[in-house]
Formats: C-alpha cells, structure tokens, sequence
C-alpha cells in the first residue's frame, strides 16, 4: 500500500454525491437544547449531522473523539454549555483543558484541524448551533472524505 | 365541605410562575405540600425567561431556568395553572379557600402536543409580547420555544376565525368554543410572587421613548442581544437594522426620581446596564458603550470586580444625569444632552440608546391586594417589617420577590424558598396530606435476557411525517437486530400510544423500548413512566430525535431527512442493545439539621426548621448566641434591635427541639446528605452528632482598619461604635458639632476589592439618628458612591434634605486625615468645584466593610465546599442555587454568603431552611440512577476522579486504594469517567460501552 | 548432498533469478532495524547482518490476521478468509530460526490440530539458511542441540568464507534450487570446503554461554512454588518484548470486530507477560504479579512445551537478553535452575 | 563517576545497617555491554553490587508504584520527578520512600552508538572523562560523550534532583541556552500531510509489545485501557489505525504527566520515536495551562483540574 494514497489533495478525488458524516458529541443541558431550538425555529442546516447526547462536555472520553473518526467520520463536534453555565458546575472547564491537549494532539500527527471542532452553544443559541454545524459541514466538505485514522467507512450516505 | 374550623390544608397557592413563583413551588412541594402554581400568561417563567444572560457570571438565563421550568411542569405535586387569576381569598391562615379564573385559550393544552403546525399555517401577524413588540409571532401562539406548558394558546383579538388551525390540527386541540371558568381550591397558605412590572418609559417624554425608534428600553435591548430574540442576537438598532455602534445607557429611568412619583432605587439597572453593555460588546467588538449614572450600585457579590471588569476593557462610565434626547433627523441617531458631576453641560451622539427602566408593582396585583386586605407601601409594593420581610400584613399570606421590593434573581430565589420556608411553619401539622406518590407495578426482571427491542417511530402529526418516510424508517429498523417489533404512529406521545406501547410490551415480550420522534428533553420522563407502568425498569429506555434535529431542520431534503433517521435510529437501537436496568437505592435520612453558627442568621434557619418539626443542633462558637446582632441597636427604619434579638434567643433556647451548644466549634465532619456525623467540641466536651442537613451560617466580622489614625486617636470610631454610643446617649458624640464619615473603609480595595454592601446604610441611619437627636451637628458623609438600594434611598434623600452633606472622592484620591493642632483635620477633594477642601471634626467615623470569619478556610475544607476570592463561601450557582452549595445537603445563609443587611439575612436564613426541609421533610431519599460507579478491578487510586468532581461525590477508600463513589451525591455527569486513564469509573445509563456503541452504529 | 560455490557478485544474479519465480523474504535494514521482509529486488536484502530482531516467525504467524468475517441475522453466515499459497523462499535464516519454525511447527501442525493459516503459509516455503559465522555474546544456541551451522529445517545451507559462499543443498527442494540455477554456482574446491570446516569450528568457539539443561526439565517439575521466582522476577516491567521477539512464542488472541451485523474475526500476537494474559471475566487473574508470569514464560519453555512436544522452547538465539529494556538475562535465570 | 558510586555504595550501606529502609532499589553490572540492569538489595553484604555510570539509563521510580516495604530508590533527575508524580497520584507516599538523588550529567544511547557501529556486536563499555570506550572481538573504538547521549538528557533542564532525601556529591552544573522545544516547533512548521507520513512511519514499525507502556513509570494502571475488553476500547490487531490510536491515547494519557525520562523510547525495541509526541504534549501543557509535570507534590495534574481563563481560542 503505498502510503502516499492518504495524502488529500482536496477537491481532487470528490465524488459529486459524497456527503460527509459529522458526528456530534452535545452535553443534554446547553448544547443539546439549543440544537432543539434550531429545531423549534425550524432554522435550517445540512443533514449531515449525527447527535449524540450527554450528560455534558465533561462525559466526553477523548476515545470516543478517536473512535468516530476510527469508524470514518468526516468530523466531529464536541459542544457544551459556555463557560460558567455548564449544568455541572465545572464539567465544560475540565473537558476545555482536555480537548486543547487532544486538538493539538491531533493536528500534530496531520489530522486537518477541521475535522475536530469543538463549540460552546447555550440552549437559547439555536441559530448559533445551526451556524456551527454549517460550518463544520462546509469546511469538511471543503477537505474531502476523511481517510487519516479512519479504520472502516460509515455507511454510504 | 365541612372540614372543621382547626384543620389546616396541606396546600399552597402560589400566584406567579416567575423564578420566585417556580422556586417556591418546587420547594414547597419537595417538603410535602401539594402546590397550585398560578399564572396570568400562557405559560410559567416570567422576565427571567426573558433574559439573554445573568450577572455577574454571564451565565445563560434559559439554559439555567429551563431544567426549573421543566422539573416544575413535570413535578407530580405541583399543579401548574395557566392563564390563571386569582378573584378572590377567602378564610385565615391555614385554610384558605381561592376563587381562580382561568381565561380561555381556546387550546386543549392536554391534547396539543406543541407540535407548532397550527402556528405555521395561522395566517395573522400579532406582535411578540416575548420579544417585546420587536418581532411578530402568529395568532395562535406558544410564549416561547421552551414554555411550559407546551401548549398553544390563541390570541382571540387577534385571531379572525378563518379555522385553519382546527383544521390542521391532528389532535383536535382547537376549542373555539371554549369560555372562562372560575375554579375553587383550598390552599393553607398563600404566596405571592407576582413579580413587577418595567416603569413605562413613555413616562420620561424627555427620553424620547415611543417616538424614536431607536430610544429601546432595557428588556427590550435584553430581547435584541438574546439569540432567540427578534434579531437572533445580532446587536441590530431597530430603525434600519444597522449594527448601533455607539450606545447610551441612560440609568435610572423611572427610579430615584421624584417627578414620576419612584423614590426609591429599582436596586438592579445598574447591574442589568453593564451586563447588556458587556454582551453588546461582546456581540460585536466594535460597539461602544456609555452608561450615564449617577451612583454605580454595584453592591452584591462578586458585582464590583465584573463592574471593575468592564471599566476596565469594555465599558465606558459616565458620572453624569442625562437631560434630554433628540433624534438627529436624517441618521435617526440620537443627541444626548447631559449634565456632568462638575456641572459641566455636555452633549454627544450616540447611534442606539437604552432606558435602563425600573419597577414597579403591576396595577393589576395591586388592585387584588388591596382586595385581600394586604398593606401595601407608598410605592405600591407589598409592605413588610425588617425582621419578618416574607411576610404581608395577612396572616397565611406571603410574599417573595420584586412585589416586595425591587430585587435581583438571586435575592427573589432567597426570598422565594425563605416564604416556603414560612409557609412549612405554618403547615407542618399537614405536610404530606395531599401529596401523592406514583404506584408502579413491581420491575420485570430482563438481566441475562437477550435484547428484544420494541421501536415506536413518531410522524408527530406531519411534523416527522410531513418529511420523513417514516413507514420505510420504520420498515428499515425492523431489519435491525434484536428489534422484535417495530411500528409507526401519528403521535407517539399521545395518551391511546402509550396504552399501545404498554400492551405491545407485554404482548411481544419487548425487554427496550425504542421511541423515534421529538426531543427526550421533554418527552424522555413520560415515555419512561409508560414503560415502568407496563413492568420495565425506566432506564430501558432510549430516544431518537427525528424531529427537532431531524425533520425540522431538513425539511426541503426529505430523502436525506429519512436517511438520517434511519440512521439515528439505527444508533439508538444499537445503544438499547446496551442499556441495563438501573436501580433508584434510597438512602435513609436523619431527619435532623446541623446550624453552624448562633447568630441572626443560624437562629433564625434553626428556629424555622424547628418550627417545621425538625430537630436541629445549633452550635455557636462564643458563649453567648446573637453573633453580629449584639452590636446593632436599631434599624433604619427605627425599629428595636436589641428587642428582636432577645425575642429570637429566647424562642431558641426554649424550643425543645433546638439543643443549643455554645462555646463550642466543629472537629470533623464525615458522611454526606441525609447522613453526616460531626463531632463537636462544646464546653470542652466532645460529641458526636449525627444529622441529615448542615447550614452553614457562620457570619462575618467587622473590618478592622488601620487607615485613618485608627486606634491612634479616640476621636477616630467605626460606624458599630458609633452606634453603641448613640444607643447608650454618649453626650460627647451626640454634641458634636461636626462629624465626618468616611466611606468605603476596607472595601473596594486591592486586598477586599467586594462591596460590604450595608454600610452606606448603617452610615446614613447613624448621620440620621444624630441629626434627630442633635439638628444643628454638621455631618459630612465622604463616600465614593452612595449605595442605599431599594427603599433605603428614601432616607438617603432625607439624609441630604435635612442637612447632611455628602462629597463624593475617587478611590485613588481618598480623604488625607491627620492630627492638627487642635483637632483632627480631614482634607478632601471635593469634585463639583474641584478643590480641596479642610474639615475639622469632633469625631471621625470609618464605615468599615464587612469580612469573612478567619476560619472559613478551616470549615470548608472539612465541609468540602468551596470559597470565593474574597473568603466568603461560594454557593451552587450565583442566580438560581444562592442557598446550596454543589455538595447536596450542605446549605448557606448570612454573612457567611456575603456581606447583607438583616432583612436579607432573615430571607436567606429562611430559605436555607426552607432547602434544608426538601430533604429533611422524607425519611428516605431516592437517588437518581444514572451514575458513576467504579471498577475497583481496575482503579490505582490515584485520585484525578475525586479532583475534577464538582459535587464532592468521589472519595478514596484508604483501605483499598480505590476510588469510592458517593451515590448519594453524584449526578452522573461523567468528568470522572473521561478522565479516568484506567477505564475504572463509568456512568450508568450513559456508559462508555454504551457510547461508543452509538459511535459504531454510525 | 551437493556443496556448491557461489561467489559473492553472484549473489545478486542469484537473487535476480529467485525473485522470477518466488516471492523471496530476506534480512532487510530499516531504520537501523534488520527484519525479514518481502523484496523487490536483490539490492535490498542485506548480506552483512548479525541476526534480524524480529524473527521471521511472523512470515507464517504475523502479528495479526484475519480468520473470517460474518453476517449476523437470524443466523450467523461466517465466510472464511484464508491466506493466499504462493512460492516463497525465506532467504538467509539463520539455523536458530529455521529451527523455531520446526518448534512452532509441531504447535501448529500437530496429528491434533492443523492451523489452516499458518499452514498455507508455511506450505510451499523453501528455507534457505545462512550460516551464523558471528555468533553474538548473547548466543546460546548450543546448549539446546543447536548449532550456528545446523542444518536443521533448512533446505539450503550458505557459508561465508571470505569472497564467497559455500552452498550446501540439504534436502531435495534444495537440490532442485541448485539446479535450477545451476549457472551461478560453481564446483567447490576441497579448500572451499576446508575453509567452511574452519568458519563453523570457529563460530562454535565463539560461542562462550553454555548452560547444562539436559535436566531443566525435571529440575522445573519441582519449581513451581519455589521462593525463587520471588527473588527474580522483580526487574521484569511486563512488557511482550522477550515473548514477540522470540522465534518460537506463539501465543495469540482472538478478538471479533463487530459493526451492527457484521463482523470479522482476528488473531493477534499475545504474550504471556501481559498482566491481562490471563484476566478471566470476574476479574479475577489467576497469573497477577510479575512473578507468576515470569514463571510462566519459563515453565512454558522448558517445561510444559517439553511435555507437550518433547523439545525444548528455545533456540538460543539471544533476542530477549538483547532486546530485554530492563537487562534480564534468561540465561542467568537457566544458569540458576540447572545449578 | 566512580567517586559518586562509592559515595552511593557508602550511603546506601549507612541506611540498610541503620535499618531506615527495607530495601534499596538501585542499579547494577548487567550482562550486555552498554548496560546495566535494576537490582533490589535488602542486604548490607549486596551493596557492593551497586554501580552508579552514564549507562544507569532505566527509571526505577518504575518499582515503586504498590510497594509495602518502606524503600530507598537510587533516582536521578528526571526519576525524582516521576516519582514526585506518584506521589501526586497517590501510587506511594512521600513517607514510604527514601530518594537517594543522583545528579546526573546524561545518559550514553545504546542505540546511537549501535548503529554508529553498524553490524558489529560491542562487548565491553567504559565511559570516563567524557570519552566512551568501546571494545569488541577485533575492534575498538572511542567516542565522545558528548555525541551520544539520548535525546532527552541532552534537553535535561533538571540534571540534579528536586526533591530528595540525599543527594550522592555535588551539584551538577544544569545545562544552559537549551531549546528544548526546538524538535517540536519543527516539525508543527511541517505540512499536516508530512507530520501524517511522519507518524505513519514511527507506527508502522509497532508490534504492539507495549515496552513503551510498561517501561513508563506513570504507567501503572491494573489494567491497561488498551487490554480492556469491557468496552474494547481499541483494536488489537496491526490495523494501523488502532496502532495509531494506541499511540495518540498512550501520549495522551501522559499528558501533563510525562517528564520526558526516555524510558518508552529506550524500552522500544523497535526504536520508534515516542518523544516526537510526547515533547508536543509537554510543550502544549506548559504553553497553555503553565504546568510542568513533576515539580511539586502539591499540585493537581493539569487535566485533572482547570483555570477559568484557560485558553479557549480553538472553541467556537
């Protein structure tokens, strides 16, 4: 296998109808509620979101970072509450420090920084969220399908 | 009904479903009363729904409301009457029968479900009140996306009858037909937390409110920053939709002025104008911020250091009273003019300006109280004494919030769990007499079951369906496998479903239970009781969101839409493969509190609790109770310190249920919520007490300066001195022909930069008290800024009218005092004529700040909670949780919290008690299932799990080396278990395995 | 048997001419490191080398492998996945190895059991050896019926002995080998063979570590709960580096790759040094400490393996005192038993 | 160096015959030229097994997590500060342990001298006055220390201990003007799709054995989270993807925590780069939370707590 061939040159290899997975890490309290709300005010984006609920930021294993992008997502976004409103008192703290040790983790081996998103959204920024994952959708569109790290392609959209 | 005349009722009224309302309930019906929350709108959560953030924190007002709103909607207890008024109260405390009229909103709130068809298709505009006329919702309406109820509500006025929403409704919850209906309940007691009403700035002509378009009150520019609000948060000025980039705050609007008849300070425009000026900014870096004022009264905790914050980076403040606004006709921009602190007359423009607008009491619950035979003040507000601020003039009948005076959202809490607090007293012969509880079947036992998955996959009217496939996700998840059974249907929440779901479970022997369709915010605790009243545990139970993340957000891509719930389904049966049943373990409770501290605030926590029926330790480390109180003789308002303290120490000492240990201080405190031991060293003996709650109420001291010839000079007192003197009519002092007063002493400073809060109102009642008693002494009051709050401004305004001359300096330009040759000289810059001027007084008095209790740090480490900065305990969570500390049963009050006047101390000492009781009031408390548990297996012991828990729920057991989880005090939040580098900590229900298998059916 | 010459700027035509009809493994340097690798062409393969550090035991047993994948539905459909038979030869082994493989060959093609997937591996494979001419401090093959020319497993034999090699053919396939390539090779002159009796009599000399373990065997019956263990185990840090670098350790484990409804079923490496080697599901680990794996690999060795298969697990080769982080030398440990 | 060892012999000799401790954990002569190996003595008469030179390269502090008996443990910078880690993280009390501190001036890389060699196998080494000496069947060599010292001890910025119960002679001079990040900001200058080859090359030479795990002394947990099969975090087979993880989660775990002793990378037998990682990992704590790893038995390691201004610029 030659290695060369998990280098990207973006836009090269796009098929017209790939569409990018993203899988979305979101604490139940802020970040969840808020995709509810974009909900709620039918505020529109990308369907390539796949939302996965937790107790909070803090629940956060960067494993579970790893693993998705392992099963062949495109990217991924870890949001939470802001900091001071994280439901657990200090959750989203504890979880920043982590995620600022494992970005940079990632970024140094080669994975593109865009891949790996994180956010704070509160749980009236309905439109914020909305925002968010456009601009995760569009920037991993922009790189092409994910192959650094992946171990298996999620199913085909 | 015949009940007989003695009886008391085990419930409650609570009008108004703002914070105070919400609070009050939930605590209320935590402790064992059955609550009838009463609303005039549509929906629960007042003004603090409203808000886009909260000072000082900035933290999100709905993402800290909503699980109140939520929890209260929900409460088997609480009965949550909307669009609701009160008519009428008949009867005496403890039985109390009410006359309700509820409006008609012409909606079945039962049957609508909130889907929000009916909004989408109503063809007429009517203006948001929610977004304060800035923006237009239909007719048919909800209040805001997370009201509760969920239910729509039309606006008749408004409405033209044209039958759309009937038809579109899938449910049939349009009643056109419906009509006003009066109510009757019996209540034992009554509290009222009608909240306020912004001053109409319509009022102020000068300010041009209503006839520009870009004068915008306070809550309305609250609404323009809130990313829910009509300009989704963009900082827009509503004439031409430009980004306002230079905004005027225009401060006491309708408050500390005489000519609108509002005397008194609204206590939190300062604080509330500085935050909107910081989020602004924050918005749009750009956007330059003036607050015009005249005192900053930035008195509460932690409030100065984020006023000094945003001087320092964002904001500009300036000390000036603005006279006029006049619009600039072809910008639209505004022209202020102003006067400034040296009498200098100014004018500048500004782009958007905001009226930082007071409160007021509404006509409307002023009408009723008068009606109700409660006193109201001169301003309209309820009237309440100093020592009983909860209290009205009706017995049975109490208050908590803005109604009583001007407050912010942490006092209204206080205040709000403090009447709770008065209401238990009262009641506590029938606590638990008409509250239920929920009986459920006995759990089917499933564990060494293979999975047998029933999915139940939602169209939500058209809400899914309209553009989702739903039969084909639904044909799609029965390939799936261990899905036993799966079906579609129109509304999987409504009442025949879950009969359905119910047999379906039985008949199909299903052990998970899979639902596809709206938000498990809102529906995940109904579908898990339908699940536990068919025999399965609550927690076999997972959702899949094809709604609110699905099928309203991608509703022009319906085959990506169907795509994706197929796959969101398909992750929620691979995590209900996982899911086990999770046991609820109740701990038992001792039914007894532990008050640290003997003073105003601990007796008065202890005697409430003891009133409730509660046992209560009262440990005071002096040998006499009464702690700060001793000092202080009289109140501002003249009443009897001293009286009251005798009064309170005797009910204490001879409440058989209060064991008072003096002379005594706290060892070592171990165990946790509902079963902490302490040991206690009183008179020397040691003891062991055993006890559920602890109320840490351990007070302040007085600031001992050493500034201004302190101790160096006898002319040179503090302000407690002073008044000791004047109670014992030292003649010297009362004689004195000048007196200054220097303010601020010890606080507002580099090593104490907080606010002690009461002494410019101890310093205005002692100048007061000696111009009553000698008219022709000379009182100088040198102060930085005069912060009499609320109803304390009108005698700070008697103050200057009687004489009493006030001269304003700078933190970096203090009074100079010095030894002269006869008496003490005391230079200050004055700044209204910029000079210097020399004071010689009798006597020199440091209004010294207050300070935290020196072994604070020693309790809290044995507490295991936390401080502030300063050195004064930090609380749960500053707006909503002012009485809790993070670690469950561990409770505040008093200075111990921050400086505070006695009215605020009582209010406080009050609601500790009042949360002390929600936990005391059951022999057992159940603990929730989802959490942590420890694979000692796998733990080193090493401890980062017991560091980055927040609750204090994490221990080492020393024996075996391993982490040890409190269940009793973890909330599952899982920063443990991601930090864990061995894998030895999990979270039930949301358990590594479990989470990763969502990532691998991706 | 032939013995053949084959000068040493042959070597190159030689390889040239295996490499059309084999797929040749050959010692290789990368990054400072010399492993058997498949090559493309013959200047790859490194002719000065002292032994490989990871022994071409993973030729036939690599590290990991895939055995089937599987559908789950109702019932479960397993599809086999076996490696592909093709030619090889594995050139330049050394005789320490090629008699591991004999070792792992009684494991895993035994009247009990026959791995399909090592033995497609194996299968088809010509073993040409290269004699050990340097015998390194930390060689002991001798003292387990080995010998730095042994010709054991091995089909064909080279000998170093200066510009050329002396080639002998051992069994038919290599007969067949010099045959068919015939051309490069030329007659050895009795002063060849002479000069080759020279090289191996030296390197035998040169091997200094000799340990008596005729009798390891019954000396371990007797071990098991001996302080011993106690005394020696403690420097060991429970990593695989003795056990995966050893020819002859053939531990795996099995583990399923599931997605939903499908699966695939692998084998990986294992070693008995791993602190989880032997964790059952209650948590319980009937081999806890350092001590009892290190007995473990021992009695494995020395004794279980002798009961088993009537051989000794080991070749002598030296790899796990070299490699060893911690400086544990197996041969101290044998010197103290057999004592 | 041999005057230090005597000191070190003497010492360690005053503590067993004072009984202070039960056992001394230091090093000894192995068996390999360019080595030597750990040894436990709890005897007076096996002190003279101890030698103290420039190829006592493995961390002891190793041998100490679970440890009942009160031990002394021959430890030198870069060790005194994984033990202060342990300590941190409760794996042994400062009370139980006995540090005989050992300044010292860097370790000889075996491996750097072994490929300098080539295919020739060294049979004795000797290290004195900055020059290594190096013998083997027909052939001899001398080298300059100076040129083969690991990786990480030229970048030593704590030669001498920072906490001990003893410390064996004088101070060592600490290096001066070292750019110890100078590697990592290299290769962060460095294309995404280079640092990508880069790290697919070091993983491809992974066979898994995890020396890197068990030679690192804060790796002490019962069961490794990549053993685990409840849940089975990682995949075990040579997928390079979870050889990838293994090695991104391993680094990660030590985050805060690694204080760049080298153990993984000499355990490696397959010399993959792990300071490549690790290095970037010190240097991101350092940079965005101040935190060195195993300074002070008072703090908390950093991704076990938080500041409320922590940086937060890569959260939208």
């Amino acid at each position: 296998m030659s290695k060369n061939s998990e280098l990207q040159t973006p836009n090269s290899k796009l098929q017209t109808d790939w569409e990018p997975k993203i899988v979305a890490f979101l604490c139940n309290w802020c970040s969840y509620a808020g995709a509810d709300l974009a909900g709620i005010s039918r505020i529109q984006y990308p369907p390539n979101v796949r939302i996965i609920r937790i107790p909070c930021s803090g629940r956060v294993h960067p494993l579970f970072i790893m693993r998705s992008l392992q099963n062949g997502a495109d990217g991924v976004l870890v949001s939470g509450c802001h900091p001071g409103d994280c439901h657990y008192i200090s959750g989203n703290y504890i979880a920043r420090r982590r995620f600022a040790i494992l970005k940079n983790l990632l970024e140094y081996v080669g994975i593109e920084p865009e891949r790996v998103q994180f956010s704070w959204v509160s749980a009236s920024e309905g439109e914020k969220f909305a925002k968010v994952v456009e601009d995760v959708v569009e920037q991993v569109k922009a790189l092409g399908p994910a192959k650094r790290l992946v171990k298996r392609k999620a199913d085909p959209h | 009904m015949g009940r007989e005349n003695d009886q008391k009722v085990g419930a409650v009224l609570v009008v108004g479903g703002g914070i105070g309302g919400i609070q009050a309930s939930l605590d209320l019906a935590e402790s064992g009363f059955k609550v009838y929350l009463v609303d005039m709108s549509t929906s629960i959560g007042g003004v603090m729904a409203q808000l886009d953030k909260t000072f000082p924190t900035n933290d999100c007002s709905m993402c800290i409301l909503s699980p109140k709103l939520v929890e209260c909607g929900r409460h088997l207890n609480i009965e949550v009457k909307t669009y609701t008024q009160v008519k009428d109260i008949q009867g005496n405390a403890g039985d109390f029968r009410v006359n309700l009229v509820r409006k008609p909103r012409y909606i079945n709130p039962q049957k609508c479900t909130g889907c929000g068809q009916c909004a989408k298709y109503c063809p007429v505009g009517a203006s948001d009140t929610f977004n304060e006329n800035l923006s237009e919702r239909a007719a048919i309406y909800i209040g805001y996306p997370q009201a509760v109820p969920l239910a729509y509500a039309i606006d008749r006025d408004k409405c033209i009858g044209c039958g759309l929403c009937s038809n579109i409704c899938l449910v049939d919850a349009v009643q056109y037909s419906q009509e006003e209906q009066e109510e009757v309940i019996d209540v034992g007691a009554v509290i009222l937390a009608p909240g306020f009403e912004e001053f109409d700035a319509h009022l102020k002509g000068e300010y041009g409110y209503g006839r520009y378009p870009n004068v915008v009150t306070s809550i309305e520019f609250e609404r323009i920053l809130s990313a829910s609000g009509p300009y989704r948060g963009r900082v827009l000025r509503p004439s031409d939709g430009d980004i306002p980039q230079k905004i005027a705050f225009i401060q006491c609007v309708g408050s500390r002025d005489e000519t609108c008849g509002n005397n008194y300070c609204s206590s939190v425009c300062c604080m509330y104008a500085i935050k909107e000026a910081v989020v602004a900014k924050e918005h749009v870096r750009e956007i330059q911020p003036s607050i015009f004022f005249m005192d900053l009264r930035a008195y509460g905790k932690d409030f100065d250091k984020y006023y000094q914050r945003a001087k320092e980076e964002w904001v500009r403040f300036v000390r000036g009273r603005v006279s006029s606004v006049e619009e600039m006709p072809q910008t639209q921009n505004l022209k202020i003019k102003y006067e400034m602190d040296d009498s200098k007359l100014m004018e500048e423009e500004f782009n958007l300006v905001v009226l930082s607008v007071g409160f007021e009491p509404s006509p409307g619950i002023q009408t009723l109280a008068q009606k109700l035979g409660i006193e109201l003040n001169e301003y309209g507000f309820c009237k309440t004494y100093q020592f009983s601020p909860v209290e009205t003039t009706r017995p049975g009948v109490f208050v908590c919030g803005a109604f009583q005076g001007p407050k912010d959202i942490p006092e209204t809490v206080m205040q709000a769990s403090g009447a709770a607090s008065c209401v238990a007293d009262l009641l506590s012969s029938v606590r638990g007499s008409l509250t239920r509880e929920r009986i459920f079947p006995p759990e089917i036992d499933v564990r060494g079951q293979s999975p047998r998955i029933g999915v139940f996959v939602c169209h939500c009217g058209i809400n899914i369906g309209g553009v989702v496939n739903v039969p084909e996700v639904a044909e799609y998840v029965r390939t799936l496998s261990n899905v036993v059974y799966a079906e579609h249907n129109l509304y999987t929440c409504s009442q025949d479903t879950q009969l359905r779901i119910k047999e379906l479970i039985k008949e199909h022997n299903l052990n998970r239970i899979v639902v596809a369709s709206c938000s498990p915010r809102t529906h995940e605790p109904l579908f898990q009781e339908t699940i536990r009243e068919a025999g399965l545990n609550r927690y076999l139970f997972e959702m899949a969101n094809i709604r609110d993340q699905c099928s309203w957000v991608h509703m022009h891509e319906p085959e990506k839409a169907t795509q994706k719930s197929k796959e969101l389904v398909r992750m929620a049966v691979a995590k209900a493969c996982l899911l086990q049943p999770l046991k609820r373990l109740e701990l038992p409770v001792t039914r007894r509190g532990l008050v640290i501290g003997g003073g105003l605030s601990g007796m008065t926590a202890a005697s409430s609790l003891a009133e409730q029926g509660f046992e209560v330790y009262l440990v005071e480390r002096e040998r006499e109770l009464g702690g700060n109180l001793k000092k202080i003789h009289y109140t501002l308002n003249g009443m009897d310190v001293q009286g009251y303290l005798k009064g309170i120490i005797e009910r204490v000492r001879a409440n058989p249920l209060i064991n008072v240990y003096t002379n005594a201080r706290i060892k070592e405190v171990a165990g946790y919520v509902g079963n902490f031991k302490t040991t206690i060293i009183a008179d020397g003996a040691e003891r062991e007490l055993e006890h559920g709650v602890v109320i840490v109420a351990t007070g302040g001291r007085e600031y001992q300066p050493e500034e201004y010839l302190y101790g160096k000079d006898a002319k040179v007192i503090t302000q407690r001195e002073l008044e000791e003197k004047i109670a014992h009519g030292d003649n010297a002092v009362l004689n004195s022909n000048t007196i200054v007063m220097i303010q601020c002493v010890g606080s507002r400073e580099n090593e104490r930069p907080y606010c002690s809060r009461i002494c410019c109102t101890e310093t205005v009642k002692n100048a007061l008290k000696i111009k009553e008693k000698n008219p022709k002494a000379n009182i100088f009051i040198l102060y930085r800024e005069v912060r009499t709050y609320g109803f304390r401004e009108d005698y700070y305004r008697k103050a200057r009218e009687v004489g009493i001359i006030f001269i304003r300096f700078d933190e970096d330009k203090k009074p100079k005092v010095a030894k002269g040759k006869k008496a003490l000289e005391v230079l200050v810059r004055e700044p209204i004529l910029g000079e210097e001027i020399l004071l010689r007084p009798d006597l020199l008095v440091l209004s010294v700040g207050i300070v935290p209790q020196p072994d604070n740090k020693k309790l809290a480490k044995m507490l295991k909670v936390p401080l502030n900065e300063d050195g004064f305990y930090l609380e749960a969570q500053m707006k909503l949780r002012p009485v809790d500390f993070a670690t469950e049963g561990i409770f505040l009050c008093g200075l111990a919290h921050s400086p505070k006047l006695m009215d605020e101390s009582i209010s406080q000492a009050y609601a500790a008690a009042s949360r002390a009781s929600t936990i005391l009031a059951k022999d057992k408390m159940e603990i929730e299932g989802m959490i942590a548990t420890v694979n000692e297996f796998r733990c080193t012991g090493c401890g980062m799990c017991i560091s980055v828990c927040a609750y204090n729920a994490l221990e080492l057991d020393e024996e075996k080396k391993v982490a040890r989880v409190n269940e009793a005090l973890c909330k599952g939040c899982g920063a443990c278990s991601a930090t864990c580098r061995c894998g030895a900590i999990d979270v039930l229900g949301v358990s590594n395995e479990q989470i990763l298998s969502l990532v691998d059916a991706l | 048997m032939s013995e053949k010459v084959i000068q040493k700027n042959k070597m190159v035509d030689f390889l040239n001419e295996l490499l059309k009809a084999y797929k040749v493994f050959a010692p290789v340097k990368r990054d400072h490191i010399v492993s058997f690798d498949a090559i493309q062409s013959s200047g790859e393969m490194l002719l000065n080398y002292l032994n490989s550090r990871i022994p071409p035991k993973e030729i036939f047993f690599p590290r990991s492998e895939k055995m089937f994948e599987y559908i789950r539905d109702d019932l479960i459909e397993v599809k086999e996945v076996l490696p592909s038979e093709e030619r090889k030869v594995l050139f330049g082994i050394r005789p320490c190895d090629a008699k591991a493989i004999l070792l792992l060959d009684k494991v895993f093609d035994s009247p009990d059991y026959q791995d399909p997937y090592y033995l497609r591996k194996r299968k088809e494979t010509i073993f040409v050896g290269m004699g050990c001419d340097r015998p390194q401090s930390t060689c002991f093959c001798t003292s387990l019926g080995g010998a730095p020319f042994s010709e054991e497993g091995l089909d064909l034999l080279f000998t170093n002995i200066g510009d050329r090699f002396v080639v002998k053919g051992i069994t038919e396939e290599g007969e067949t080998l010099l045959e068919k390539y015939e051309q490069v090779f030329e007659r050895a002159k009795k002063s060849d063979l002479d000069d080759k009796l020279n090289v191996e009599k030296e390197a035998v000399n040169r091997i200094k570590s000799k340990i008596a373990l005729e009798k390891i065997e019954k000396r371990l019956d007797k071990m098991f709960e001996d302080s011993f263990w106690d005394r020696i185990y403690q420097k060991c840090l429970g990593c695989a580096v003795c056990t995966y670098l050893c020819p002859t350790c053939h531990c795996f484990d099995i583990t399923d790759e599931t997605m939903d409804t499908s699966g695939e079923r692998f084998r990986a490496w294992d070693s008995c040094q791993f602190a989880l080697f032997t964790l059952q599901a209650s948590g319980h680990n009937p081999r806890m400490s350092g001590k009892e794996r290190v007995r473990q690999r021992i009695m494995h060795k020395f004794n279980y393996f002798v009961k088993n298969y009537g051989e000794i697990a080991c070749v002598g080769c030296g790899r796990c005192i070299k490699n060893c982080p911690v400086n544990f030398d197996i041969r101290q440990i044998l010197l103290e038993l057999v004592s | 160096m041999q005057k230090r060892e005597k000191l070190l012999k003497e010492e360690v000799k005053k503590l067993l015959d004072k009984k202070q401790v039960d056992m001394v954990i230091g090093y000894e002569k192995g068996t390999l030229a360019l080595r030597t190996t750990p040894c436990f003595l709890a005897s007076v008469d096996d002190v003279d097994r101890l030698v103290w030179n420039e190829f006592c390269e493995n961390n002891l502090a190793k041998y100490l997590p679970g440890r009942k008996e009160k031990v002394a443990i021959v430890a030198k910078g870069c060790d005194v500060r994984s033990i202060v880690g342990l300590i941190q993280e409760r794996q042994i009390t400062r009370e139980q342990i006995f540090i005989v501190g050992i300044p010292c001036e860097g370790i000889i890389d075996r491996r750097k001298i072994e490929s300098r060699l080539g295919e020739k196998e060294i049979l004795e080494a000797t290290c004195e006055n900055g020059k290594i000496l190096l013998r083997g069947e027909d052939f001899q060599e001398i080298l300059k220390k100076g040129d083969f010292l690991y990786d990480s001890c030229k970048v030593c910025k704590y030669r001498n201990p920072i906490v001990f119960d003893l410390l064996i002679g004088d101070r060592v001079p600490e290096l001066e003007k070292i750019d110890e990040y100078a590697e990592v900001r290299k290769f962060e200058a460095e294309s995404p799709d280079e640092r990508w080859l880069h790290f697919q090359k070091e993983i491809s030479k992974c066979i898994r054995c995890y020396a890197c795990r068990s030679a690192c002394p804060l790796c002490y947990c019962e069961q490794c989270f990549v053993d685990q099969s409840q849940p089975r975090w990682i995949g075990i087979t040579d997928n390079p993807s979870d050889v990838g993880v293994f090695h991104l989660f391993r680094v990660f775990h030590v985050a805060g925590r690694c204080v760049d002793c080298g153990a993984c990378s000499r355990a490696c037998p397959m010399n993959i780069d792990h300071r490549w990682l690790l290095k970037k990992m010190e240097k991101d704590v350092k940079e965005l939370f101040g935190y060195e790893a195993g300074l002070s038995v008072e703090e908390v390691p950093p991704l076990a707590t938080f500041k409320e201004e922590d940086p937060q610029d890569f959260i939208k």
